[in-house]
C-alpha cells in the first residue's frame, strides 16, 4: 500500500513543521509540485488516483488544499493550458484560487474550464489520507474522527504512528478509539499470536458489527488459538448483536407507531369520538404537511436563519388552516349529515377528491422539498442502536399531541362540552350548551391534529398530493382496533400494531409482515367487535 | 314496443355524446393531424406522468410553430387514465376510435403499457413509450424510447464493479415486474461475473413504502461484512423519498455504500433536500446537467413553456423528445401518417438527443442511446461521472433469462417479427 | 310457483326497468354489427365495451347493494370478490393462449416463463377447462365470502367495525396479488388474453356476445335479487338493517341470513369480475384497491339505496360521467366528481331514485308526509341525533 | 322448588360491566302459567335480568334454566327465542320500514332458517293468525302503514302483537305501559291478563296503578338482587322497598 507509506511520510513531514508551515524551502517545492497538480486533470478516476497518491507522497503539507477542493468537487482545469485551479462560481464564470498557494489566479468563462471529476473511491481515497494527517491534530474531536477513519482502513501500516500518537494522546475517549484501531490494523499486520490474541480481545470489547466483520475476517484466515479466540468473540458478539436487534425492532415498532399514532389521533376524533367517517382526514394531514412546504419556502427565501425554526412557525399554522378548513367543512357539509354517518362517507370522500385536486392545481403534482432542519438531521448510537434524531423527535411530538389532547378533553371545559354534546346532544343542547358550535370546534380540532401531524409527517414522507391517500386507511385500522371512541384504544393500537409489524418484517418481508397485521386485525376484531378497549355494558339498543 | 324506441334514443344519446364532447379543445376549422396523450393526470401515477403530458404539449407547439408536419397543423388530445390501468386500455381506445389521432404518446408504469397493447395491436395504431422498463417485449405497434435493461442497469453495476471495487450487492427493489426482470437479469450478470451467493441481497417492498427502518437497518448490516457494498435501487418513484430521508439521517453516505438508483430522477430529486445524498448515483441516458446546446435550448423552451425557471428536465422527457421528432421525420418520410406506412419509415430514422449524439430507431422498436451515470449534487442535479463510450443498443430480450436469450426481434420485412426464436427459426409469438 | 311468484312481485318500475335492459341488450350490438359503420345509428365498437363495462359495474353495484340496501352490511371490500371472479376468469383465458404467449412455452403463462418458473402452480390445474374457470369464478369468491362472513357474522362484528375489516380484507388481497411469489403475474397481472371459449376476444361479435352476456347477466341477477328482497327472507334482512337484536329476539338466527345473502353477493360480485376482465382486457391487483370498492359504495348511494333499480343506476350514471369527465376536462376533472358526491349527499339523500320515488309516494299520498320512509333508509330531515350512537359508537355504557 | 318443576329458574346470578355488579347473587322462580311482575328503581338490574334470561347477556356466574332442564346460558338469543321466551324492550322495538302487517307475518311462529324463508309462500292459517292478531292489538285498519308512522302506543301495542304471534311459552315484558295514556295503560293491562291465561309471563313496570290493576305476585329489584317478594300490598309494605324506591 504505497498509497499509506506515502500518507505517514507526509505525516511525519508535517509533524517536523510544525505549524510553521511554508518555509523558503517549501516554495520551492511549488514548482515540483505544480505538474502533480496539473496532472490530476488528465485520465481517468485510476489516474486521478495514482496523481492523488503521487501528490501525497511528495510529502508537502500545501497539497492538503488541493486534495480538499478536489474531494468537494471544486477543483477545475483551465482548458486552454491545462492549468489546475480551485474555481468557485462568481464574475462571468468562475473565479480562480492557485490550488498551491491560495492566491487569487483571475478569472475564467463559463465554458474555458471544465471540472476535475471525482467519484466516491476517490473521496474515500482522500478521506483516509485526511484522516491519518491528522491523527495528532489539536482538536480532540478531529482526532477521534482520525481514529475512526484509521480503524475502518484496518491497514497495517498505520500501526507505528498511531502508536507514535497513542503515546501523547490524553485524552481517554480518543485514546480508547485509538486502541481499537490499533488492533484492528495490528490483526492484518505480521506481528506475534500474544499481541493478537489481545487484539481479538480489544475488538471483541466493542461487539459492533464492524468488529464481527473484522473478527470473522480473523476466523477465516487464521488457525489454532487465534481461530478459537476470534470464533469464541463472534458467538459472544453475535449473541449480543441478537439481543440489541429485539431492543431495535422495538424501538422501530415504537417509531412506526407513532407515525400511525399521529395519522391515526386526528381521525380519532372526526371519527371515534364524532361518528363522522371522515374519507378526507388524509387530506388534512396533507394540507399541514404543504403549509410546512411554504412556511420552508418562505424562510429559504427571505430569512434563512430561521431554517431550523421552520417546524415551529409551520405547526400553529398547520393547526390553525387544517382546522379552519375543518370547521368550514363541518358547517358548510357534515352538519347536515349528522345521524346518517353513511352519508358522511360519501360527501367526504367527494371532499377529498376536491382537496386532493386542488392542492394539485396550486402546487403541482409533483413532491415538493421539504427539508430537515439541523436538530432532526441526523442520528446517535446507543449502545448498539442507531438513534435517528427525526424517528425520536416524532416518538416524542406524537407522545406530546396525545398527552395535550387528552388534556384538552378531559381538562377543558371545550372538552367537558364535547363530552357532553357527543354523548347526549338533546341534554346538552337544554343545558345551555351551543351544540352546533361544539360540533364544528371539535371537527374543527380533529382537523387541526391531523394538520400538526402532517408537519411531523413531511419530515420522512413525500409531500404530494398523494400523502393523505398513503395513511388512510391505515388511520381507519388504527381507531378501529383500538375500539372507536377511546383515545387510549387509538394510542395502545398504533403502538401494538408498530411494534407488530417490525417483529414480523425482519421474518416475513415488509409486504407479508403487512398482510399479516392486516389478517392478524381480521381476526383480532373476530374476538373482540368492538376493538381492543371496548367498554363493556349493557349495550344501547340499536 | 315503445320501450325498444326509448332504449335506441338512449343509447344513441349515450354513444353521440361520447363521440362530440371528448375532443378537446376549439373545434378545428382546418384539418389537423392528431396526437393523443395518454398520461395519468391524476391518482398516484400522476406524479411523474403529469410532466410528460406537459412536455408533449410543449413538443407538439413548437412544432406548430415550424409549421407542423405534411402542411397540417397537429392537434393534441388528452386524455385522463387516471392511474387506473384498464381505464388506460378504454383511453386508448376512445383516442384511436372516437378521436382518430394517429400516434399516441404515453404510459409510465409496465402495468399500464400491457393493458394498452392489445388495443393498439388491434385497432393498428402507434404508441411511443418512453420510460425505463424490464424489456421482455418488442410490438409492432410500440416503439420503446426508454431505456431497456442493457441500457441502464448493466452499465450501471459494470461502473460500480469496475469504478467502485464493489463487491457485496443489495438488489432493493419495489415487487413490481420492472424490479424483478431488472434483479433477475442483474443476479444473473453478477454470477456470471463470479460474484458469490451469499453476496448478493436481494429485497423487495410494497408501492408506498414509507417505513424503512429495518431495511436500512440490514442494508448497513449487511454492508459491514468487510467487503464493499453498494444498493442497486430498483425502487419506485414515490417510495424513494422516505428511503433516501432514512439513508441519509441513518449516517449511510456514499462513500460508505453508494446507491445506484434506475428510477430517481431530477423530478425526483425536487422533493428531496439532496445534500445527505450527495454523491449516490443514478443510471439514466440523460441529465438535466448535460451540457450541450440542443439541451440548453430544452430547457430553456421548457422552462419558458411551463412557466417556472425552477422546473428540471429529466430521462422520459428526453425519451419523448426523441420519440417525437423520430415520428415526424418517420412521418415526413412516408408523406403520410398512416401507421403501417410509419412503422415501415421509422426503422432506421436518426434524429439527435439532448446529450450530443444522434439516437437510432433500430428494427426491434427500441433505440440507440448513451449511458450515464450521474452522481446527485447538493442542487438536486446530477453530474455525470461516467458514461458509455459509444450508443447502446437497447436489448429486447435479454441475453441473461433463461427463456429469453433465444429471442429476437425485428420488425422489417421479411422476418416482421417481435419475437424470433433463433433456436427453433421460428417466429414463437404467431401459431405454428 | 317460484316463478309466478316472481312475476306477481313485478311491479311497474321493475318492468319498465327489464323492458329497458332488454332493449339494450338486443340493440347496441344489433346496432353494432348490423349497420354501417358510417350509418349515424351505428354504434362503434368503442361504445360497445364500454356499455359492456357499464353493465358489469352495475352487477357488482347491485351486487353491493344486496347487502348493503338491504342488510345494512356495509361492505367497503366488495372489489375483493369482484377481482377475484376477475381472476378466475383471467386464468382461463391466460391457459388459452397455449403456445401464442411471446415465449411460446405451451403451459405456462408469460409472466412465469419470465421469472423462471418451471411448472405451472397447483392452483392453476384445471383452469384449462372452461366449465371449472366458470364455476370457480363464483366458488372463489364464494369461499373467501363464506370463510370470512362466517367469522365476522358469528362474532357479531356489525356497523363500521365490519367495514373496517372487509376493508382490511381488501387491503391484504391486494397486497397478496402484488407479489410476484404468488404467481398471479404482480403488478402486471394478467393480460394479453386471445381468445375466449374459441372466439377472437378482439373481433367485434365477440364483443357484442360479452356485451349481450353481461347484459343477461344483470338481468338475470336482477329478477334473483328481486325475488330475494321481496321473499320473506328479505323482509327478514330489512328487519336486521333495521333492528339488528330484535330479530335475534324474534328467532332468527342472523347470522346465518347475513351469510346466506353475502355469499350471494359475493358470488354476483364475482360474475361481475368474470365479465368485466375479457371487456377490458386486463386484470391486475389495482381490481383490490380499498378505494376501489368505496367507490362502488358510492354508485349506490348515489343512485339509491335499498333500490336495485337505483344501484343500477348510479353505477351507470357516474361512471358515464366518469368518462365524460376524464376525456372533456382532463385536468380538472376529480373536482366536477367530487362535487357530484357532495351535491348529491347533500340535496338527495336517498340517491337519485330514492328522491324519484319520494316523489311518486308523495303524489299519491298526499296525506303522508314527505318523511315516508319509502325506500328504506333515514328520512332526510331528522333532527340532528347523536352522530356517535347513530355510528353505533357506544361512548358509555347507558347505566 | 326444585328446578324440575319451573319454567324459568334463576340461581345465584351475578353479572358485572368493567367492576361494576348489575346483578348480584340473584335467585327467583316462575312456575308454569305465573305471571309475575317486577319492580325496582332505576339501575336496579331490571333489564339487564331480562338480557341474562334472552341471553344476550351471559352471567359471571349462577344457573338459569328453562323448563327446569334447558340451560340458558349456553344458547344465543335466536335459540332462546325458539325455545319459547319472548321478548318485549323497554323502548318499543318494531321494524320500521316494514308495515304492520309484515311485522307481524316475521313474528308468526314458522320455520327460522334462511331458506325456509326464501321459499315460504305465506299460508291461509297465517293470514287468519295474523288477521286475528290485528284485531286484538287494534290495528286493523293501519295493516298497510309503515310501523314507522304509528305513534307509540300503537307500537307498544304492534310489539305485544308480535310478541304474541311468536306464541311463546313465556312473555317478557319491558315497560308496556310507558308513555301510554291512563285509558291505554288500562286497556293494555286487561290485555296482558287476557295473554296470561294462557302463558307465563314476567312485566316490568314502573307503574303502580298498572301493577295494581295486573293483581299478581310482585318482585322488588335492588342493586342487582331481590330485595322483597310477594303480593302488591306485601312488597309496598316493606320498610326497604320505601326506602329505596317507593318512598323517595
Amino acid at each position: 500500500m504505497s498509497l499509506a507509506r506515502s500518507l505517514f511520510a507526509l505525516l511525519g513531514l508535517v509533524f517536523l513543521l510544525g505549524v510553521q508551515g511554508q518555509s523558503v524551502q517549501a516554495q520551492e517545492n511549488l514548482d515540483a509540485l505544480r505538474p502533480l497538480v496539473n496532472n490530476l486533470a488528465k485520465g481517468k478516476y485510476d489516474e486521478t488516483q495514482r496523481q492523488v497518491e503521487a501528490l501525497v507522497a511528495s510529502g508537502d503539507p500545501v497539497v492538503v488544499p488541493t486534495l480538499k477542493a478536489l474531494r468537494a468537487g471544486d477543483l477545475y482545469v483551465r482548458k486552454a493550458d491545462g492549468e489546475v485551479f480551485i474555481a468557485t462560481k462568481g464574475g462571468k464564470g468562475y473565479l480562480l484560487i492557485d490550488p498551491l498557494t491560495t492566491e487569487n489566479a483571475g478569472e475564467a468563462g463559463r465554458r474555458d474550464v471544465s471540472k476535475i471529476k471525482v467519484n466516491n473511491r476517490l473521496r474515500r481515497v482522500i478521506d483516509a489520507s485526511m484522516g491519518s494527517l491528522t491523527l495528532m491534530a489539536a482538536d480532540p474531536k478531529v482526532r477521534l474522527a482520525a481514529a475512526e477513519a484509521v480503524f475502518k482502513a484496518g491497514d497495517p501500516e498505520g500501526l507505528e504512528p498511531l502508536e507514535a500518537a497513542l503515546q501523547k494522546e490524553t485524552d481517554d475517549d480518543v485514546r480508547l478509539v485509538m486502541e481499537q484501531a490499533r488492533a484492528a490494523a495490528l490483526l492484518n499486520s505480521d506481528r506475534g499470536d500474544s499481541d493478537k490474541l489481545e487484539a481479538i480481545e480489544t475488538i471483541a470489547s466493542i461487539g459492533n458489527r464492524d468488529a464481527l466483520s473484522l473478527l470473522i475476517g480473523v476466523r477465516d484466515s487464521t488457525e489454532g488459538a487465534l481461530q478459537e479466540a476470534a470464533a469464541a468473540a463472534i458467538t459472544k458478539i453475535e449473541k449480543s448483536l441478537a439481543m440489541w436487534g429485539n431492543a431495535q425492532n422495538i424501538w422501530y415498532g415504537i417509531s412506526l407507531g407513532s407515525v400511525l399514532l399521529l395519522a391515526a389521533i386526528g381521525l380519532a376524533i372526526t371519527f371515534g369520538v364524532m361518528g363522522v367517517i371522515n374519507m378526507a382526514h388524509g387530506e388534512m394531514v396533507m394540507i399541514g404537511a404543504y403549509v410546512t412546504f411554504v412556511v420552508q419556502e418562505l424562510i429559504r427565501n427571505s430569512a434563512p436563519w430561521l431554517f431550523d425554526y421552520s417546524l415551529f412557525i409551520a405547526l400553529p399554522l398547520a393547526f390553525l388552516i387544517s382546522g379552519s378548513i375543518g370547521v368550514a367543512v363541518e358547517r358548510g357539509i357534515i352538519r347536515w349529515l349528522y345521524g346518517r354517518p353513511l352519508e358522511t362517507l360519501l360527501a367526504t370522500w367527494g371532499l377529498s377528491l376536491i382537496l386532493q385536486q386542488a392542492i394539485r392545481s396550486l402546487f403541482g403534482p409533483t413532491n415538493q422539498q421539504v427539508g430537515n432542519p439541523e436538530w432532526m438531521s441526523g442520528a446517535f448510537e446507543l449502545g448498539q442502536l442507531t438513534i435517528t434524531y427525526n424517528r425520536m423527535w416524532i416518538i416524542v411530538f406524537a407522545l406530546l399531541v396525545f398527552a395535550g389532547l387528552m388534556l384538552v378533553l378531559k381538562k377543558t371545559p371545550f372538552g367537558l362540552f364535547t363530552r357532553a354534546v357527543t354523548q347526549n346532544r338533546r341534554m346538552a343542547a337544554s343545558m345551555g350548551i351551543r351544540t352546533p358550535w361544539i360540533d364544528a370546534l371539535t371537527f374543527g380540532l380533529g382537523s387541526g391534529i391531523a394538520g400538526i401531524a402532517g408537519v411531523a409527517l413531511s419530515q420522512i414522507d413525500n409531500v404530494s398530493p398523494n400523502l393523505g391517500q398513503g395513511y388512510i386507511i391505515d388511520s381507519f385500522m388504527v381507531v378501529v382496533f383500538g375500539g372507536v371512541g377511546n383515545l387510549w384504544g387509538t394510542l395502545v393500537g398504533a403502538m401494538t400494531l408498530g411494534v407488530v409489524n417490525k417483529f414480523l418484517e425482519p421474518y416475513a418481508g415488509a409486504v407479508l409482515g403487512k398482510i399479516f397485521v392486516l389478517v392478524f386485525i381480521i381476526l383480532f376484531i373476530q374476538k373482540r367487535p368492538r376493538g381492543l378497549f371496548a367498554l363493556k355494558g349493557r349495550a344501547v339498543e340499536a | 314496443m315503445m320501450n325498444k324506441l326509448t332504449a335506441r334514443a338512449a343509447s344513441l344519446a349515450l354513444a353521440g355524446l361520447m363521440g362530440t364532447t371528448m375532443i378537446s379543445g376549439a373545434l378545428a376549422q382546418e384539418e389537423t393531424i392528431k396526437v393523443g396523450i395518454l398520461h395519468s393526470l391524476s391518482g398516484t401515477m400522476a406524479i411523474s406522468e403529469t410532466t410528460l403530458k406537459d412536455a408533449m404539449l410543449m413538443l407538439i407547439d413548437e412544432q406548430n410553430k415550424k409549421g407542423g408536419i405534411l402542411g397540417k397543423k397537429l392537434e393534441a388530445v388528452v386524455v385522463d387514465p387516471a392511474s387506473d390501468w384498464p381505464l388506460f386500455a378504454e383511453k386508448a381506445r376512445e383516442l384511436i376510435e372516437v378521436n382518430k389521432v394517429d400516434a399516441v404518446f404515453g404510459c409510465w408504469t409496465s402495468v399500464s403499457r400491457k393493458s394498452v397493447l392489445p388495443v393498439f395491436e388491434e385497432l393498428n395504431s402507434l404508441l411511443f413509450y418512453p420510460v425505463q422498463y424490464e424489456g421482455e417485449e418488442s410490438q409492432r405497434n410500440v416503439f420503446y424510447t426508454g431505456a431497456a435493461p442493457n441500457q441502464q442497469a448493466i452499465p450501471a453495476v459494470d461502473y460500480l464493479m469496475n469504478e467502485e471495487g464493489v463487491e457485496r450487492w443489495v438488489l432493493a427493489g419495489t415487487d413490481y415486474v420492472y424490479p424483478r426482470t431488472t434483479n433477475k437479469i442483474l443476479e444473473a450478470y453478477l454470477k456470471a461475473k463470479g460474484v458469490a451467493e451469499e453476496d448478493i441481497m436481494i429485497n423487495y417492498t410494497p408501492f408506498g413504502h414509507s417505513d424503512w427502518q429495518t431495511i436500512v437497518s440490514d442494508i448497513k448490516a449487511f454492508g459491514s461484512a468487510g467487503k464493499k457494498t453498494a444498493v442497486v435501487s430498483t425502487i419506485n418513484g414515490d417510495a424513494n423519498v422516505p428511503f433516501y430521508k432514512e439513508l441519509g439521517n441513518a449516517g449511510i453516505k456514499a462513500e460508505d455504500i453508494p446507491v445506484v438508483a434506475f428510477s430517481v430522477g431530477e423530478e425526483e430529486l425536487a422533493g428531496l433536500d439532496t445534500a445527505p445524498l450527495v454523491g449516490h448515483l443514478a443510471a439514466w441516458n440523460y441529465f438535466q446537467s448535460a451540457d450541450t446546446d440542443v439541451n440548453a435550448e430544452f430547457i430553456d423552451t421548457w422552462q419558458a413553456f411551463i412557466g417556472d425557471e425552477e422546473r428540471v428536465t429529466n430521462d422520459p422527457m428526453e425519451a419523448h423528445y426523441i420519440g417525437f421528432n423520430m415520428w415526424v421525420k418517420a412521418v415526413e418520410a412516408a408523406g403520410t401518417t398512416d401507421p403501417d406506412a410509419v412503422i415501415d419509415s421509422i426503422v432506421g430514422v436518426s434524429v439527435p438527443n439532448l446529450t450530443g449524439g444522434l439516437s437510432s430507431m433500430m428494427p426491434n422498436h427500441h433505440i440507440t442511446k448513451p449511458v450515464l451515470i450521474g452522481e446527485i449534487q447538493e442542487d438536486g442535479q446530477f453530474e455525470t461521472v461516467w458514461e458509455t463510450p459509444g450508443l447502446v443498443v437497447g436489448d429486447a430480450w435479454s441475453d441473461y433469462l433463461e427463456g429469453s436469450k433465444d429471442l429476437i426481434s425485428d420488425w422489417r420485412a421479411p422476418m416482421s417479427c417481435g419475437n424470433f426464436n433463433v433456436k427453433t427459426g421460428k417466429c414463437g409469438g404467431s401459431e405454428g | 310457483m317460484m316463478t309466478s311468484y316472481l312475476f306477481r312481485t313485478l311491479d311497474a318500475k321493475a318492468g319498465v326497468f327489464i323492458a329497458i335492459l332488454l332493449a339494450v341488450i338486443l340493440l347496441v350490438p344489433a346496432l353494432n354489427i348490423l349497420i354501417a359503420p358510417d350509418n349515424f345509428f351505428h354504434v362503434p365498437n368503442y361504445a360497445v365495451t364500454l356499455m359492456g363495462k357499464y353493465l358489469t359495474y352495475a352487477l357488482l353495484a347491485l351486487s353491493v347493494d344486496l347487502v348493503w340496501g338491504f342488510c345494512g352490511i356495509l361492505s367497503l371490500g366488495h372489489g375483493a370478490f369482484f377481482a377475484l371472479g376477475g381472476y378466475a376468469m383471467g386464468m382461463y383465458l391466460m391457459r388459452q393462449i397455449g403456445t401464442r404467449g411471446v415465449y411460446g412455452d405451451p403451459t405456462l403463462p408469460d409472466f412465469m416463463v419470465f421469472l423462471n418458473w418451471q411448472e405451472l402452480p397447483w392452483y392453476w390445474y384445471g383452469f384449462d377447462m372452461a366449465w371449472f374457470a366458470f364455476l370457480m369464478v363464483m366458488i372463489a369468491p364464494g369461499i373467501l365470502a363464506f370463510v370470512f362472513g362466517w367469522f365476522a357474522f358469528r362474532s357479531r362484528v356489525t356497523g363500521v367495525y365490519l367495514s373496517i375489516i372487509t376493508q382490511a380484507l381488501t387491503y391484504a388481497l391486494l397486497l397478496a396479488f402484488f407479489r410476484n411469489d404468488m404467481g398471479f403475474g404482480g403488478n402486471n397481472g394478467l393480460t394479453d388474453f386471445k381468445d375466449i371459449l374459441g372466439f377472437d376476444i378482439q373481433a367485434s361479435s365477440t364483443r357484442a356476445g360479452l356485451f349481450v352476456a353481461s347484459g343477461l347477466a344483470l338481468l338475470v341477477c336482477f329478477l334473483i335479487c328481486r325475488y330475494v328482497t321481496k321473499s320473506k327472507l328479505g323482509k327478514v334482512l330489512v328487519a336486521v338493517r333495521d333492528a339488528e337484536s330484535r330479530t335475534r329476539f324474534l328467532g332468527y338466527r342472523v347470522e346465518y341470513y347475513k351469510l346466506f345473502v353475502w355469499v350471494l353477493s359475493a358470488m354476483m360480485a364475482g360474475i361481475a369480475g368474470a365479465l368485466y376482465v375479457p371487456q377490458v382486457g386486463i386484470i391486475n391487483p389495482g381490481e383490490f384497491a380499498p378505494a376501489n370498492s368505496i367507490e362502488v359504495v358510492i354508485w349506490v348511494a348515489v343512485g339509491g339505496r335499498g333500490t336495485l333499480i337505483g344501484a343500477v343506476l348510479g353505477a351507470v350514471l357516474v361512471n358515464f360521467a366518469k368518462t365524460w369527465f376524464t376525456a372533456a376536462l382532463p385536468d380538472v376533472w376529480l373536482f366536477a366528481l367530487g362535487a357530484l358526491f357532495v351535491v348529491v349527499t347533500l340535496f338527495l339523500p336517498k340517491g337519485i331514485l330514492g328522491t324519484i320515488g319520494d316523489g311518486w309516494t308523495a303524489l299519491r299520498q298526499r296525506r303522508v308526509s314527505s318523511n315516508a320512509q319509502a325506500g328504506g333508509g333515514k328520512p332526510p330531515k331528522t333532527p340532528p341525533t347523536s352522530p356517535a350512537a347513530a355510528a353505533n359508537v357506544d361512548p358509555q355504557p347507558a347505566e | 322448588m326444585s328446578r324440575q318443576n319451573t319454567l324459568l329458574y334463576l340461581d345465584g346470578v351475578s353479572v358485572s360491566f368493567d367492576g361494576f355488579r348489575a346483578i348480584n347473587d340473584l335467585s327467583m322462580v316462575i312456575t308454569h302459567g305465573e305471571m309475575r311482575a317486577i319492580i325496582g328503581p332505576n339501575g336496579a338490574g331490571k333489564t339487564t335480568m331480562m338480557d341474562i334470561i334472552t341471553g344476550k347477556t351471559r352471567p359471571d356466574s349462577g344457573e338459569v334454566f328453562f323448563n327446569g332442564v334447558v340451560d340458558l346460558t349456553a344458547e344465543d338469543e335466536a335459540s332462546i327465542a325458539e325455545l319459547g321466551i319472548g321478548r318485549k324492550f323497554q323502548k318499543p322495538t318494531v321494524f320500521e320500514s316494514h308495515t304492520v302487517w309484515d311485522n307481524l307475518e316475521l313474528a308468526l311462529k314458522a320455520p327460522r332458517g334462511p331458506f325456509a324463508t326464501l321459499f315460504h309462500m305465506i299460508s291461509g292459517a297465517e293470514k287468519t293468525r295474523i288477521e286475528d292478531l290485528l284485531t286484538l292489538i287494534r290495528l286493523g285498519d293501519k295493516r298497510d302503514e309503515l310501523a314507522a308512522n304509528l305513534s307509540h302506543g300503537q307500537k307498544q301495542w304492534l310489539e305485544i302483537g308480535m310478541l304474541l304471534a311468536q306464541d311463546p311459552k313465556l312473555l317478557l315484558v319491558d315497560e308496556p305501559a310507558a308513555g301510554m295514556t291512563d285509558a291505554e295503560t288500562m286497556e293494555t293491562a286487561e290485555l296482558l291478563k287476557d295473554i296470561a291465561k294462557t302463558h307465563s309471563v314476567v312485566v316490568v313496570e314502573h307503574d303502580m296503578t298498572f301493577i295494581r290493576a295486573l293483581g299478581v305476585k310482585v318482585t322488588c329489584l335492588a342493586e342487582g338482587s331481590v330485595l322483597a317478594e310477594g303480593s302488591l300490598d306485601h312488597v309496598s309494605a316493606d320498610e326497604r322497598v320505601i326506602e329505596v324506591y317507593l318512598g323517595r
